[in-house]
């Protein structure tokens, strides 16, 4: 059970996970990101590669399987613009003892994160916006699963 | 080939996508892009440091000295922010 | 946030992990455990320890605010009868970035599992009930976190 | 003091809590468990073997060696299988 699904619209973590339940594990790991008020960002916008998207966090979910053996992983991630407090982002992974539903979860939030083709742009209560920049710690902590 | 441009790579060039005939002479991706950064100020300038810079060979990651092959969509983009 | 629940009846993940959300955090990770249909069970039945549960469920959401800059934890676990697909134990924990909520999920629940006064038995269609030994490769992850 | 037992030593055992007086030479939880195998057959056979068992004094998990002090409740168990 390998789910990937790109949103437009508010996503609800707990029917993303839902079906991940069902499958016979005994474990069930879940990562939601939220939009942050950071500094008085309002809102984010996230802008992605259609065409390529949704294949690179399938492409992830196959990377996870092959390291680990589960029952399903789900990736949902929301585009366009997001406001403070909105789940952006739903990965959730199924196994039949934890370990392999725990790291496989952070393995692939942390790949998403250097990985799949989005670009994160926020907003200000003035109007004014800004485009996240990439950072190292994120490297470091995809790195870790090379 | 079809270029195509994401975040701050697409606005300082002001263009989602645009067409290119790829030269004899470009073999790599960054040999295309440093043709494709002749084309005007906008592009030389977004696309000056190629450090910064990522790209994508028909919807998958490669790096500049990625052969261009028979390939028909370079994405050009800066680092990811996703998650 | 630091939130404890023993549950005699069925537990809601979503429900459990509700009070994480609205806390500013950027990251929301958790654990579910779910009775698995192993080798012919038809349910699990939880024993423990009333007095001092709770405590001790609290005791190791401590430590983990020790160690990692949490905005809130929930550890919630149902005891008594729990038929097999069932949740057994939601743990979860919200924090600013995902390294310490990812991290601290995976330490509440491996340190739950050799340190809170639980005892699991199985239960068989054909009546017949056997206690869960305890595992070495629990302590070994436990272990990790010392 | 107030003995309680669960899972297989409650079992083994036959109850969940008893009364014990604790003896004057008993200062560690190990030397407590060793008087309270004497009580019967079914109490030696529960506690004959103290790597198999876990022990809680007032609550707080402890090792077999710890002083009894001024302790109101021992509990005795098998290591927990919870999550």
């Amino acid at each position: 059970m390998k789910i990937v699904r790109i949103s437009n619209a508010a996503i609800q973590p707990d029917q993303e996970l839902a079906a991940l339940t069902g499958l016979g594990g005994g474990a069930l790991a879940s990562f939601t990101g939220i939009v942050r008020d950071d500094g008085g960002v309002t809102a984010i916008e996230l802008e992605h590669y259609p065409s390529m998207t949704e294949a690179s966090l399938y492409r992830l979910i196959e990377a996870a399987t092959a390291r680990w053996t589960l029952l399903g992983a789900v990736i949902t991630h929301r585009v366009g613009i997001i406001p403070v407090g909105a789940p952006v982002v739903v990965v959730g992974t199924s196994s039949l003892h934890r370990a392999e539903a725990l790291e496989a979860t952070a393995f692939l939030i942390d790949r998403l994160k250097t990985e799949a083709p989005f670009w994160k742009r926020e907003h200000y209560a003035d109007g004014s916006a800004k485009w996240v920049e990439a950072k190292a710690s994120d490297e470091a902590r995809a790195e870790r699963w090379v | 080939m079809k270029l195509v441009y994401f975040a701050t790579v697409r606005e300082a060039i002001g263009l989602s996508s645009e067409e290119c005939h790829v030269p004899q002479d470009a073999c790599t991706v960054g040999d295309l892009v440093a043709r494709i950064s002749a084309r005007s100020e906008e592009h030389a300038r977004a696309l000056h440091d190629l450090s910064r810079l990522r790209f994508a060979l028909d919807q998958e990651m490669v790096t500049g000295d990625t052969l261009l092959g028979a390939a028909q969509e370079l994405a050009i983009f800066p680092p990811v922010t996703g998650g």
